[in-house]
Order: structure tokens, then C-alpha cells, then sequence
């Protein structure tokens, strides 16, 4: 078994138009930002994939990474809990357009509802959200006399995300709170492709230590060093 | 004119109530001002809901990790005993009833307990974060604001009229002004500045102010800032 | 007397449907003896529910870390590769449908899929471990199982008499005689025991076999043991 | 902050009769042989707690640990998947005399019921048991054509836990397969007591390989050499 194989082309090659796709990190941190250019330049090569469905917990900032691929028209629908940052114009100037959807979801909902795509859940109730303007539609019940909502799993075709080492069955590891949503999107998508800083051989990472199991990792790519957001922000870096 | 309190002066108010060994979660801006202020003799820890407990001050320009940000997006630092984790383990933890408290800026609170703190409406790019959970998690949540708005409107209401953060979810707000309970969907005032009268501070509170035993002085140390 | 099939060979015909790069899960008892015959060249990654992914063998007698068992309490050792987890996570991996494989007994299988493989009835003490949560994650579930009981009734059945483990959850069957698929709420022969003839085998079945396209010799080398 | 200021005596003192206790373990490993040695102590020297409901994945095994807690008639009530062991004699014999009540739930349910228990998730939806004797008078409904029945948390008032490394804080990491449970029954109990091979100073343990952050650890209590059921067993140890 060796799920590092990969380059960064190949690893985003076969997402196809339509295809909702997780994108791992909480503002730049956690961001798979090679990742994200990688599949920018297919679709600026070749116009695929479009009309995507994008999961992410931002919408962007700036012009590069998660900001730039709003920005080239790729994104369809965005699903997120704060599409608000320092530069989100690439976001806003489409949603004010209406050129593109926005489902808002409280973090914790959101985080919640793609461990549960990914655990296999179809359905579960929270506080979170009850009373307010985003519990529209959403069906109500009552639990030991506590009234709560009902919210659904979310899955994806595709996650990218970012992760510190990868080991050949896929095993991973984070850095810092670049965690994040990353294990949770690995567990709710077919194809989990996460970008690395370094690739070890099976056996290499302390099975104590494991935070993503491989067995949530379809394909490994490295990038030994890998861009960070903010710095590229400050670098007033347009991708 | 009224010397009514600055946000670092509310912000160290509302440290005082912050019982040591206590998991406290500060909202993004204005609340996150409160870890300043510590008591000497306590130690909070300080969770941030993108996956840190146990955080400390910003570190020096040009020594951030960019990985290790708060929910703010700012750069963080660690103390000893800190620990990482993902966002169904963080948001366990806020809607699990596992913080003690969550301490939260606000655009309107209202005598039921309603909080409005996440959209002035319609016109707005709609963003919430984690303060729909964060206000029915924590075992206490506390607002910290100006007691009016910009305008001189009151951010103090009888119900709100923008949309909820939260139903039946505050606890105590600590403001430019005055501290405030909320028990059984009133307002009940435990503190003012001494030179404010019940009156004055009465005419720019937009719901009726309860007095139940004494109205303590609310006084702060002037060298906080 | 028919020469059937020993537990052990039935084990090995399931191997050879294992493919390289799978994730499969073994039920406690006959079914963990399929881990013996993987196929050359093929590696399978292996999971138990209680924590581990990746295991092997068991330890030599007195190497032993009793923190390091199987779902059936065996001591087990680590690949290379291999990752703990909590139990919430690894059912994640079962109910999530992560799982390629699950290989289990079976009390009986009916023609419609349904398993029963967790009570023999009122009179026992009731213990289902991880069987129901097993036979709705993984994406193929497989049995293996004599092909009739120790007193000679059939154990695939047009419908269960015994408890439920899962409804219409098990895709493929191997037993002492047969190879059988479920398809369309029915049992389909794919393989059988040169020695069994088609009569034979269905006097022994309490559901009809149907055939659909040839059906091949069920053939296992002899020193498998 | 210090939450290791405590014996085995003082760690269990506190549990009030009709109690619901969680304890962590799967069959023996993993499980807090100490910590319930102590509870039984307790319960020998003054009567209390009694009438317990314990939450354990099995029923114990011999005439140790949990298998000894269910010998001496404190539990009321047992909620597990699996209570059949090679020796569960203590169990089956008040089973058949109906001197203890059983909630028999598939494993992975009562793992994440637990876990529920612990976000403040107070029902989901799964598919396990869905058509079987368990699913009796639970709710079901229908998510993307397909059925699945409703399940509620579970919480505790103590859970009992065993650890390998602790620090002042209360984070905790686990020896191998040894996890199972403990880290879900740490979220969702209202005291959680852990054992742990070795208590270090905050700081010590890698922010990164925390597997319980300290928020969910009430107490925490040193057993440097923590006795294992399966090796009790075959000494044949009476407890």
C-alpha cells in the first residue's frame, strides 16, 4: 500500500465539474494552499472543474489560496460559518452579485455536521442556532424538556487538506491549531487528498500519535514547504 | 458628561468575576481584552474554538507561527499544559457545557436574555462563527459593552429588534456603565458608576432596570487602560 | 459422506476475494482466521473496533501487552503503519462506510440478506458487541459459516428464525460447500464442491439456489489447515 | 491549576448512591482496576454508594475489577454491549436472578452516545440495530431514502477512567488499545477520576499528542504500576 504516489497536478485531476469539495483550514491556518493552486490551474488550463460546491469555514482572503479560486468563477456555492475577513472582496463582490450562493452555518454545526458525514450519521439535534434566523426550516424537537434542531450530515466528493507528515498508508499528523477541520473533512469525502510536509515510510509515526488513521486518506503529496496565507497576504501576493 | 468606562476598564470589570482554575472562552475583539487583566493569584485557562486550550499573549512581530492563531486570526502563543485538537472535539467542548464561561461582545442584549451579536441585518455578507454555539454552551455567558451605541442609541432593550444570536442565553453584562443581571427576564442592577444616577442611567437603558438589595459602586482601578 | 470443507479452508477461499490495499474487518472467532492465507503480494490493512488499525499476529506466549488486544480480547501485535484510536472514531470508520470489508459468523443467513449472528434466543444472556454496527458500515459483508448447523439443519434459510443482527446487509457467503452470492433477495450459486451435486447442495439449503451463468468448482489446495 | 492532589480513596469518596458511573475499559485493557478496587473498598467499609448504574462495555471477567464490583451488589443497573466474558459468572448468575437490570447496546451506538453525551448532542440518527429486538420502541425516520432509528445520549455523574500520562492540567494520553472508551467517558460525566501511570508537570506532555485535553479531567491520580485484569485472571486473583 503507498498512497504517496502523487504530484500535485495528478493528485486534483479527476475532480469533476459539479463536485462538492471540502477545503481543510480556518483562515490560513491549516489552508492547503498548493493544493488550491493546483486545481486553480487545471481550471484556468482547461475551464474544469466548474460549478463546484466549495465547504470551507471562510471565504478568503486576499487573492490567493481559497480567495483567488472564488475569485476565478469556479465556485458555484460556497457552505461556510464566516465568509468575513482583513480582504474578502472576492467573496463579497460575488454574493452581492449574486454570481454565487452562500449557506451559513454556525462553526459548531458545521463542524459537527461533517464529523457526522464522516461517521456516518444522517441526522442530529443541537441547541445551536434555536430561536434564531438560521434555524429556518429546520425540523424541532424536544429532549428532556429542552427544545433543540435538527441538522443534517454533510459529505464531499473531494477533500483538500493540509497536514504535517504522511506516512504511506496515509496516517497524518498536524501542526499546531492548523488542525482544525482538517481530520473531520478527511473522515466525510471519497477522495481525501492531503498535502504534506513530509513523507516517512509506514511506521515512522508513533501509531500513539496518529491523528488522521490512513484508512481516511486516499492520496499523499508533499510539500516540503508550503506557503502560509497570512504571509502571502503581507507579501501582497496575488495568485 | 459622564466618565463612563473605557473597553480596557469594562474588560478588567469583567476579569474580576473569573474565578481561578475556570476554562473561559473570549469572544473575537473587544472581549478578548479581558485576559489582560487576570487577578493576580488565578489562572484561567483560555480556550479558542479553532482547536487551542491553554493559550497566552500575542508573541513579538515576526515571531508568529501562522499555524497557531487564535479565532480572531490573531497570532497566539502557548502556556504550559496547552493541548490541540480539531473542531468537533472544540465545539464538544462549548456545546458539551464544558467552559465555565464565555465572555462576548454585543450589538443588543435584551431583558429575556436574547443576544443580537452577529448581523445589523440584511445588508450585511451574513457571518457567524461560533457565537450561536458558544452562547449555549458555557455554564455562564457575560456580554461586555457600551452601555449605547455610537449613536447614543440604547444597546439595552426590552427585545431585541435585530437578529438573535442566541434566545434566553445571557447571564450578566458587564458595560460602559453599569453591571447587569439578567434572572427571570429582567434586568436587575448590581452596579453603577457612582456618578450615575438610577435616573440618568435609567433614560439610556431601554428596558426597566430592577433593584433587588444593594446597587454597589462600580469603581476601577484608574491606571487600567 | 461428502468431504466438506474445514473451517480453516473456508477461511482461505474468503482471502482470496481480499484485494491488495483493502481495509477489512474480522468477527471474533472463525472469521479471524482469514488473516492466515492473505494471498502473496496482496496486503490487506486490518481494523478492530476496539482502537487499532494495521495489527498482526498474535505475540508469542508471554510477550503479551494486555492493552494491546482484538475485539475478541487475543493479545495482538502492530504493522508497521498501524494507528490507535477511541471507540467513536473507530465506528466512525465502520458506520461511516470506510470499512471495504467485514467478514462474519452467522447463526443463519436468509435468502434476503438478513443475518442472525448475536442471540440464540431469550434463554441466553444477550451480548451483541459490534455485529449490528458492522453489517450496515462496511461496503461488502461477507460470511462464513458451515454450511448446516452441528444437528444437520441448514443455516441458510429463506427467512431468519433467530434474533436479527441486520437486515438485508450480507452480499456474499462462503460456506463448507458453496460459494453463494445475495442478489435481488435471492441466493445465487457461484461455486460448490466438485464432489456436491447441485440436488445435494439444495436439499441442505432451506431456500432455493438459483444459478446464474456457470457455476464453478469450489476447489481449496489440501495443506490448508 | 492542580488536579492531582488526590489518593485512590479520596479520587471515588464522593460517589453518592443511585449514582450513574461510566468506567473506561475494554474487557481489561484500559480498564481502571485501582479506581474500582477502591469504590468496592468503599462500598465493603460504609454500605455506599449502592443501587450504581454502571456504563462499561462489558460485564467483567473473575472475580477482580468491574467483574468484582457486580459480585458485591452495588450495581443496580448495567448499560453494555457486551456482558459475556470467559468467566462472567458474577453478571450472569444477578442477570438470571434478576438482581440487576441490563441495557444491552450495539457497540458502536454506545460509543457514540457516549460521545454525544459529551458535545451536547442530545439525539442522533444511525442506521445499526435499524429492523432488530434493539431497535424496540425507538423512534425512527427516513434521511435520503434510507431508515435509521433514533438514538440519545448518554452522560454520567462520575466516570472512571485509566490513563498512561497525566499532567496538573488533566491532560491525559493512553497506552495502545487501552483508549477505547476512557477518552469518551471523559467527556461525558460530570466528574471525571482518571488513573494514570505517571503524573508529569504541565508542560510536559506535547501539546500535539494530547489525546484528553484537561477540561474534561476533574481529578487525577498516580498508579505506577497498575494491575491488568487478563494478568489477574490467570493468577487467579480474588478481589
Amino acid at each position: 500500500m503507498d498512497k504517496t504516489k502523487f504530484n500535485l497536478a495528478e493528485a486534483v485531476v479527476d475532480i469533476p465539474d459539479g463536485a462538492t469539495v471540502m477545503i481543510g483550514g480556518f483562515g490560513g491556518a491549516g489552508a492547503p494552499i498548493e493544493l488550491i493552486h493546483s486545481l486553480l490551474e487545471r481550471f484556468r488550463a482547461t475551464g474544469h472543474p466548474k460549478h463546484l460546491t466549495l465547504v470551507n469555514n471562510n471565504a478568503g482572503n486576499g487573492h490567493v489560496g481559497l480567495g483567488a479560486l472564488i475569485e476565478c468563477g469556479t465556485v458555484k456555492r460556497l457552505i461556510c460559518s464566516f465568509p468575513r475577513s482583513v480582504d474578502s472582496r472576492a467573496f463579497s463582490q460575488k454574493y452581492r452579485a449574486k454570481e454565487i450562493e452562500l449557506e451559513l452555518v454556525p462553526q459548531g454545526t458545521f463542524a459537527e455536521r461533517i464529523r457526522a458525514g464522516g461517521a456516518g450519521i444522517p441526522a442530529f439535534y443541537t441547541p445551536t442556532a434555536l430561536g434564531t434566523d438560521l434555524a429556518r426550516n429546520k425540523p424541532v424537537a424536544e429532549f428532556d424538556g429542552r427544545m433543540y434542531l435538527q441538522e443534517r450530515w454533510l459529505k464531499a466528493d473531494f477533500a483538500l487538506i493540509k497536514a504535517e507528515v504522511g506516512d504511506e498508508h496515509g496516517n497524518l499528523t498536524y501542526r499546531m491549531a492548523g488542525r482544525n477541520f482538517n481530520p473531520l473533512m478527511a473522515m466525510a469525502a471519497q477522495c481525501t487528498v492531503a498535502q504534506v510536509r513530509r513523507i516517512v515510510p509506514a511506521g515512522r509515526i508513533d501509531p500513539e500519535t496518529v491523528v488522521t488513521p490512513g484508512i481516511f486518506v486516499t492520496r499523499v503529496v508533499e510539500v516540503s514547504d508550503p506557503q502560509q496565507e497570512e504571509q502571502l497576504n503581507r507579501a501582497g501576493a496575488i495568485f | 458628561m459622564i466618565n463612563k468606562l473605557s473597553n480596557a476598564q469594562i474588560a478588567w470589570r469583567a476579569a474580576q468575576d473569573i474565578e481561578d482554575g475556570v476554562y473561559v472562552n473570549l469572544g473575537i475583539g473587544f472581549p478578548e481584552l479581558v485576559a489582560r487583566f487576570q487577578p493576580a493569584g488565578r489562572e484561567a485557562v483560555f480556550h479558542t474554538e479553532n482547536g487551542v486550550l491553554g493559550f497566552g499573549a500575542a508573541p513579538p512581530s515576526g515571531a508568529e507561527h501562522w499555524d497557531l492563531i487564535n479565532a480572531g486570526k490573531k497570532a497566539i502563543t502557548l502556556k504550559p499544559g496547552a493541548a490541540f485538537f480539531h473542531h468537533a472535539d472544540s465545539f464538544a467542548m462549548v456545546r458539551g457545557g464544558h467552559l465555565d464561561v464565555a465572555i462576548l461582545g454585543a450589538y443588543q442584549v435584551a431583558e429575556n436574555g436574547d443576544l443580537a451579536n452577529w448581523s445589523t441585518g440584511p445588508n450585511d455578507v451574513p457571518a457567524v462563527g461560533g457565537a450561536m454555539d458558544l452562547v449555549h454552551g458555557a455554564k455562564r455567558v457575560a456580554v461586555v459593552t457600551e452601555h449605547v451605541t455610537k449613536h447614543g442609541q440604547p444597546k439595552l432593550v426590552r427585545r431585541c429588534s435585530m437578529p438573535l444570536t442566541g434566545v434566553a442565553c445571557v447571564n450578566r453584562i458587564y458595560t460602559s456603565l453599569a453591571v447587569i443581571d439578567i434572572e427571570s427576564s429582567r434586568f436587575v442592577l448590581r452596579e453603577k458608576l457612582p456618578a450615575v444616577s438610577l435616573d440618568e442611567l435609567q433614560s439610556v437603558t431601554a428596558a426597566e432596570l430592577k433593584i433587588d438589595g444593594t446597587v454597589v459602586d462600580l469603581t476601577v482601578p484608574g491606571d487600567v487602560s
